[in-house]
C-alpha cells in the first residue's frame, strides 16, 4: 500500500539525517514514539514531537530508555507502528527489549545513531561500534534486520524500509546510523506520498477460536497480527511459547520456537540482504564498508582506480543479515578484502568467518571520534593488491 | 473418597470464563493468595460491566506476574519491571482500552519503581494491582522493597535491617488518585475497591497484602497461609482515608487497610489533548487508536 | 559549482548554522548540485564559539568533513583565531569587520573581505539577520552561486513573516559585496578599514 | 432446607482450608481422602446450612470451589447480612 499523505513532506528538503529518519518513520506510519533523549540521537524525537500532534501521532518522553524500549511495544499490541531512537548508552539499557521484541515477535523500528564508546565515551562525535551489540546484546539465540544509511536521504529511505521489514518478518529493525550521517545535512528528496511503498500490519482474519498468534504463515515464516482489543485475547509473552503464545517451557517448544524465530530471518536472508556493488567482477580487492565509512572508503577506491589498481568495492547496506552469499562468492576471485569500519574489528569477523581463509582480509579499523582518511584505507588497498 | 455435594445444575464458577481454564491447575503455591485476588478481579470485572474486550491485563515477572498468563483477555507478560511502561504505551495507543498491570511488589517497587512513580507523576490512566507478599517469590524468598524489617530471607539470613518502602505513602506522593489497601483476607471489599477503581480515570493503585507460605511465612515461622489470613482477620484495621504516611507494615503489627486516596486530577491524555488542542488549535489532530496502515 | 571546502563560524547567537543551512540549501535544492553541511558538535564547539563545515560539489560529496578551506566565513575574533590558519593556500577569508581584527598568517596568498554584517543589519532593524546579510556578501564575493540561487534559499529558510526583512538583508550584504570586489580585497595585516571597537 | 450449594473440582484443590475457615456457615471441612497430587480436598459436612454466599469461591485461590443459590433469590431480610461485614 502508499504511505498516507497526511505525514509525507514531499519535496526537496536540507535535513540532517536525524530529521531525516524522523520523516522516514512518518511517512512509513509510525504514530507512535517514545523516547529518552541522548546524544546524538536526540533530534529525530525532537523532530516527532513537533510533527505529531499534527499528523494524529503520540510522543511521550519516558523516564528512560528500559521505558521508552518497551512502551513501543506496547504501543505495537495497541495497534500502531511505532519506534523509539538512542545511543550507545541508552542502548545498552534498551537490549532486554530487545530479546522481548524479537522473542514475542512485535514488529518494530529502534534507531541508534552510534557514538564512541565504551560507556559515555564521546557523546558528540561518531562511530560504528555497536554493530555486534545489536546482532548480540539480548541474551539467547534470536535474529534481528539491521540497515546502515549513508547519507541523509538513506537515513530517509532506510527508515521506511525498516517498517516495512518489522512488519513483513514480525521483527525489530534497526536503523544503524552514525554521527556523522545524524547531523550531516544533505538534500533529501521525499517522493509523493503515492510513490512510498509501506507495508502494512498484517491483521489476521481468521476464525477466533483457532487463530494462533505465534503460527508461521507463508515462506516468510510470520505469523499474522492481532491487537489488543480485537477479541482475539492474545497472549503474548517472553517466556518460551507455543503456537497460542501459552508458555510451554520444554525442550521440544524451545527448540521449534527458537529455530522458526532464526530461521524466519536466516532463510529469507538473500531478499533481506540490501548491497550496493562496484566492480567487483575482475577486482583483485574488494572494499567491504558501511554507513560514513562507505563514503570515505568511496574516496579511496576511486583514487586507488586512479592508479591503476583493480578495486571493487561492496556497500553493506544491510549489515545483519549479513550477506554471506557474497563474501563467499567474492572471496575465491579476489587477492584481499579490504574491510574499513569505525571500530576495532566488528563486522571484519563476519568477512573473515564467510571468506574461509581463502583471501586476505586487511581490517583498517579506526576507534571512533571522526572518520578515517581516505589515505588509510587506500594504503591498505595498495598492500593487499600488492 | 467422601461426596463432595456436586449439584447437576451447578453453574460454572463465574471465574472459569476469565480463565485459561487449560492452563489450570496454575502454578501458585497451596495457601497463597494471589489466586484469592484474582477471584476479586473477575467478580470486579462482572461488578462493573467492563468491556473485556476493550480491557487488557498487563504484567511483569514474578508470582504475580502470572496473573497475565492465567486470564483469558488480552494479557501481557513483559519484563521484569516494565509492565507499566509497556502498558503506558498500550494506553497511549489504543485510548479506550482500560489497562490493568497486575504484578508484584518487587516488581513494580524495586526493578520498576522509576516508571511506577513517573506514571503516578504522569497521571497514566493505569488501574494497577499491586499483591505484595513482601518478598521475591518466584526467585525463592530473598528481601523486597516492601520486606518489613527483622525479616529472614534468602538473602537476609540474619533478618532484615534496611527500611521498606510503605506503598500507598510512595504512590500518593507521587501522584496517584486512588489508592487503597487490602488483604487477601477482605475479598469482597478487595472486589468493591477494583471495581470502584475501574471506573475512575487516571493513575489507580491498590495494594492487596497475600500471604506467601512458602517462603516467607514458613522462614519467619509465621504459620501457613491459613494461619497468614487468620493474623489478617486480627491485626487489620479498616480506616477509610487514613493518613498514608501512618499505613507503613511491620511484621507483626496492625495492618491498616481501606481506602485512602480518592481524588481528582486530570490524566496525561487529557492534559495533553488539552493542552495541545489549545497550543494547535485547528493543527492539532487527536491520536484516536489503532491506526496501522 | 565547483568542489570548495568552506567554514562558517562565530559565536553563538549569530546564526551561524542558518548561514551555512542556506547556502547548502541553495546549492542542492536550488541549484541541484551536492552540498554537505556539518556541524562541530563536540563540547569544544561549545561556550560560544560555533561553527559549520560545509562542503559543495557538482558531483556526490563523499568525504564529509572539510580538510582545508576554500573559503571561510568568519564572524568572530576567537573564530578567526581559531580557524583562519587553516585556509587553503590562495583561499578566501570573508571577516565580520566590526568584531574580527585580522592578523598575519603564514598562509600564501590569502583574499580578505570585511563586512560590518552586525552594524548592516542593527541598520535594517534587527540585528538578527546579520546572518543573511553576511550570506548575501559571501555570495557577491564568492561567485559560487547565483545570487537569485541564495535568495531562494533564504527566503525558503525563513517563516513567511520574515521574508521581506530577510530578502533587504541579503540584498544590503550582496550589494555591500559588489562595491567591496571593486575596492578589491584587504591586505593582510591592514587596519584600516577594520575597527575593532574595545 | 440448604438456600444454596456449592460445587467443587477436586483436582484443582491445594487443600488451603481457606474455605473450611472463612464459610460463615461452616459447612465444610477438609475430606479425609486425597486427590491425585495427594491434598485433601474440602467437602460439605452440614450441606443444609449452605447459603450459596460463594465466600468460598471468593477464597478459594485455586478455582477449586465456588457457591452458588439453589431457591429463587428473594429480597434480602434484615437478618441476612453480608458475610464480609463481619471483618
Amino acid at each position: 500500500m502508499h504511505a498516507d499523505p497526511v505525514g509525507v513532506l514531499t519535496g526537496a528538503h536540507f535535513l540532517d539525517g536525524d530529521h531525516a529518519a524522523c520523516e522516514g518513520a512518518i511517512a512509513a506510519g509510525a504514530r507512535f514514539s517514545a523516547g529518552y533523549p541522548i546524544t546524538p540521537s536526540t533530534e529525530v524525537v525532537e523532530r516527532f514531537s513537533h510533527r505529531a500532534p499534527k499528523i494524529g501521532a503520540t510522543f511521550i518522553q519516558m523516564e528512560d530508555e528500559l521505558a521508552a524500549s518497551i512502551a513501543i511495544l506496547g504501543a505495537v499490541w495497541g495497534g500502531v507502528k511505532a519506534f523509539t531512537v538512542t545511543s550507545g548508552p541508552g542502548f545498552s539499557l534498551m537490549m532486554e527489549h530487545i530479546g522481548y521484541a524479537a522473542m514475542t515477535e512485535t514488529p518494530c523500528v529502534f534507531i541508534d545513531v552510534q557514538r564512541g564508546g565504551p560507556s559515555t565515551g564521546l557523546p558528540t562525535l561518531p562511530a560504528q561500534a555497536d554493530m555486534m551489540q545489536v546482532k548480540w546484546g539480548s541474551h539467547g539465540d534470536y535474529e534481528i534486520i539491521a540497515l546502515c544509511p549513508n547519507s541523509p536521504q538513506e537515513c530517509f529511505d532506510l527508515t521506511i524500509k525498516a517498517f516495512n521489514f518489522s512488519e513483513q518478518y514480525r521483527v525489530p529493525v534497526f536503523v544503524m546510523m552514525d554521527e556523522v550521517v545524524g547531523h550531516m545535512t544533505e538534500k533529501v528528496v521525499i517522493p509523493r506520498a503515492e510513490e512510498i511503498e509501506v507495508e502494512p500490519r498484517r491483521w489476521t482474519t481468521q476464525d477466533k477460536s483457532s487463530f494462533q498468534l505465534f503460527a508461521p504463515c507463508g515462506e516468510e515464516q510470520t505469523p499474522e497480527m492481532a491487537k489488543a482489543g480485537d477479541g482475539y485475547q492474545v497472549h503474548v509473552t517472553g517466556l518460551t511459547h507455543d503456537e497460542r503464545g501459552y508458555p510451554n517451557m520444554t525442550p521440544a517448544v524451545q527448540d521449534r520456537m527458537v529455530r522458526r524465530l532464526v530461521s524466519k530471518i536466516r532463510d529469507n536472508a538473500e531478499k533481506i540482504c540490501l548491497t550496493e556493488q562496484h566492480d567487483i567482477e575482475g577486482a583483485d580487492v574488494v572494499v567491504v564498508s558501511y554507513g560514513i565509512t562507505s563514503r570515505v572508503a568511496q574516496r579511496a577506491v576511486e583514487t586507488a582506480r586512479a592508479e591503476g589498481l583493480k578495486v571493487g568495492s561492496l556497500r553493506l547496506i544491510t549489515a545483519w543479515p549479513f550477506p554471506e552469499h557474497i563474501i563467499r562468492a567474492i572471496a575465491p576471485k579476489v587477492k584481499g578484502i579490504v574491510v574499513a569500519e569505525l571500530n576495532l574489528g566488528q563486522m571484519v569477523r563476519e568477512v573473515e568467518r564467510c571468506a574461509g581463509g581463502q583471501c586476505r582480509i586487511a581490517h583498517v579499523g579506526h576507534a571512533g571520534g571522526t572518520v578515517h582518511k581516505p589515505e588509510q584505507i587506500l594504503k591498505a588497498i595498495q598492500e593487499v593488491a600488492r | 473418597m467422601s461426596s463432595p455435594i456436586v449439584s447437576i445444575t451447578a453453574p460454572a464458577n463465574p471465574v472459569e470464563d476469565f480463565l485459561r481454564t487449560d492452563r489450570m491447575p496454575h502454578i501458585w503455591c497451596p495457601g497463597c493468595g494471589i489466586g484469592t485476588t484474582v477471584n476479586c478481579f473477575t467478580r470486579a470485572l462482572l461488578e462493573s460491566n467492563t468491556d473485556l474486550n476493550k480491557l487488557s491485563i498487563v504484567s511483569g515477572i514474578g508470582c504475580t506476574g502470572r496473573v497475565a498468563g492465567y486470564t483469558n483477555l488480552d494479557s501481557f507478560h513483559t519484563t521484569h519491571g516494565r509492565a507499566i511502561p509497556f502498558a503506558t504505551g498500550l494506553k497511549l495507543a489504543s485510548p479506550d482500552m482500560t489497562v490493568v498491570v497486575y504484578s508484584g511488589d518487587g516488581d513494580l517497587f524495586a526493578i520498576g519503581g522509576n516508571h511506577l512513580i513517573h506514571a503516578a507523576r504522569r497521571n497514566i490512566d493505569l488501574k494497577v494491582i499491586c499483591v505484595n507478599n513482601l518478598t521475591y517469590a518466584m526467585t525463592g524468598g530473598q528481601t523486597g522493597p516492601a520486606t518489613p524489617l527483622d525479616v529472614i530471607t534468602a538473602t537476609a539470613p540474619y533478618g532484615t535491617y534496611d527500611p521498606a518502602f510503605n506503598l500507598p505513602y510512595l504512590v500518593e506522593a507521587a501522584g496517584a488518585v486512588f489508592v487503597a489497601r487490602w488483604t487477601t483476607f477482605h475479598v469482597k471489599q478487595l472486589a468493591r475497591s477494583m471495581a470502584e477503581m475501574f471506573k475512575k480515570k487516571g493513575f489507580c493503585f491498590i495494594e492487596v497484602v497475600s500471604p506467601c507460605p512458602t517462603l516467607y511465612q514458613r522462614r519467619n515461622k509465621m504459620g501457613d497461609g491459613l494461619d497468614t489470613m487468620k493474623f489478617y482477620k486480627e491485626m487489620s484495621k479498616t480506616k477509610h482515608g487514613a493518613p498514608t504516611n501512618e499505613v507503613g507494615l511491620t511484621k507483626s503489627g496492625e495492618i491498616i487497610v481501606g481506602k485512602f486516596v480518592d481524588r481528582e486530577r486530570p490524566d496525561f491524555a487529557t492534559m495533553m489533548n488539552a493542552h495541545l488542542q489549545h497550543e494547535l488549535g485547528d493543527q492539532y489532530i487527536q491520536a484516536e487508536g489503532p491506526v496501522c496502515g | 559549482m565547483r568542489l570548495t571546502e568552506l567554514r562558517i563560524a562565530g559565536f553563538g547567537g549569530q546564526g551561524v548554522i542558518m548561514c551555512a543551512s542556506v547556502i547548502g540549501r541553495a546549492a542542492s535544492i536550488v541549484e541541484n548540485g551536492y552540498a554537505t553541511m556539518t556541524q562541530n558538535f563536540g563540547p569544544e564547539a561549545r561556550g560560544g564559539a560555533c561553527s559549520a563545515q560545509l562542503v559543495l560539489s557538482p558531483t556526490p560529496v563523499l568525504y564529509p568533513y572539510v580538510v582545508q578551506p576554500d573559503l571561510m566565513v568568519l564572524m568572530s575574533q576567537e573564530a578567526y583565531v581559531k580557524f583562519a590558519g587553516d585556509i587553503k593556500p590562495g583561499g578566501t577569508l570573508i571577516v565580520e569587520r566590526d568584531l574580527v581584527r585580522v592578523q598575519e598568517l603564514n598562509v600564501p596568498d590569502v583574499k580578505v573581505f570585511a563586512i560590518p554584517a552586525t552594524r548592516i543589519a542593527e541598520d535594517l532593524g534587527r540585528k538578527m539577520v546579520q546572518n543573511i546579510v553576511m550570506t548575501g556578501f559571501f555570495g557577491a564575493i564568492s561567485g559560487l552561486l547565483e545570487r537569485e540561487s541564495l535568495c531562494k534559499a533564504v527566503e525558503d529558510s525563513v517563516p513567511p513573516a520574515f521574508a521581506e526583512l530577510n530578502r533587504k538583508a541579503f540584498n544590503a550584504g550582496y550589494e555591500y559585496g559588489m562595491k567591496h570586489l571593486e575596492t578589491g580585497a584587504l591586505e593582510l595585516g591592514e587596519e584600516d578599514p577594520v575597527s575593532v571597537s574595545e | 432446607m440448604a438456600r444454596g450449594s456449592v460445587s467443587i473440582v477436586v483436582e484443582r484443590c491445594k487443600a488451603c482450608g481457606f474455605c473450611v475457615e472463612f464459610c460463615p456457615s461452616k459447612v465444610l471441612a477438609l475430606s479425609s481422602a486425597f486427590n491425585s497430587k495427594g491434598y485433601h480436598p474440602p467437602h460439605a459436612v452440614t450441606p443444609e446450612k449452605c447459603s450459596g454466599c460463594d465466600l468460598c469461591g471468593m477464597y478459594c485461590p485455586d478455582f477449586a470451589i465456588h457457591g452458588f443459590r439453589t431457591d429463587k433469590p428473594a429480597a434480602k431480610s434484615e437478618t441476612e447480612k453480608e458475610p464480609d461485614d463481619a471483618c
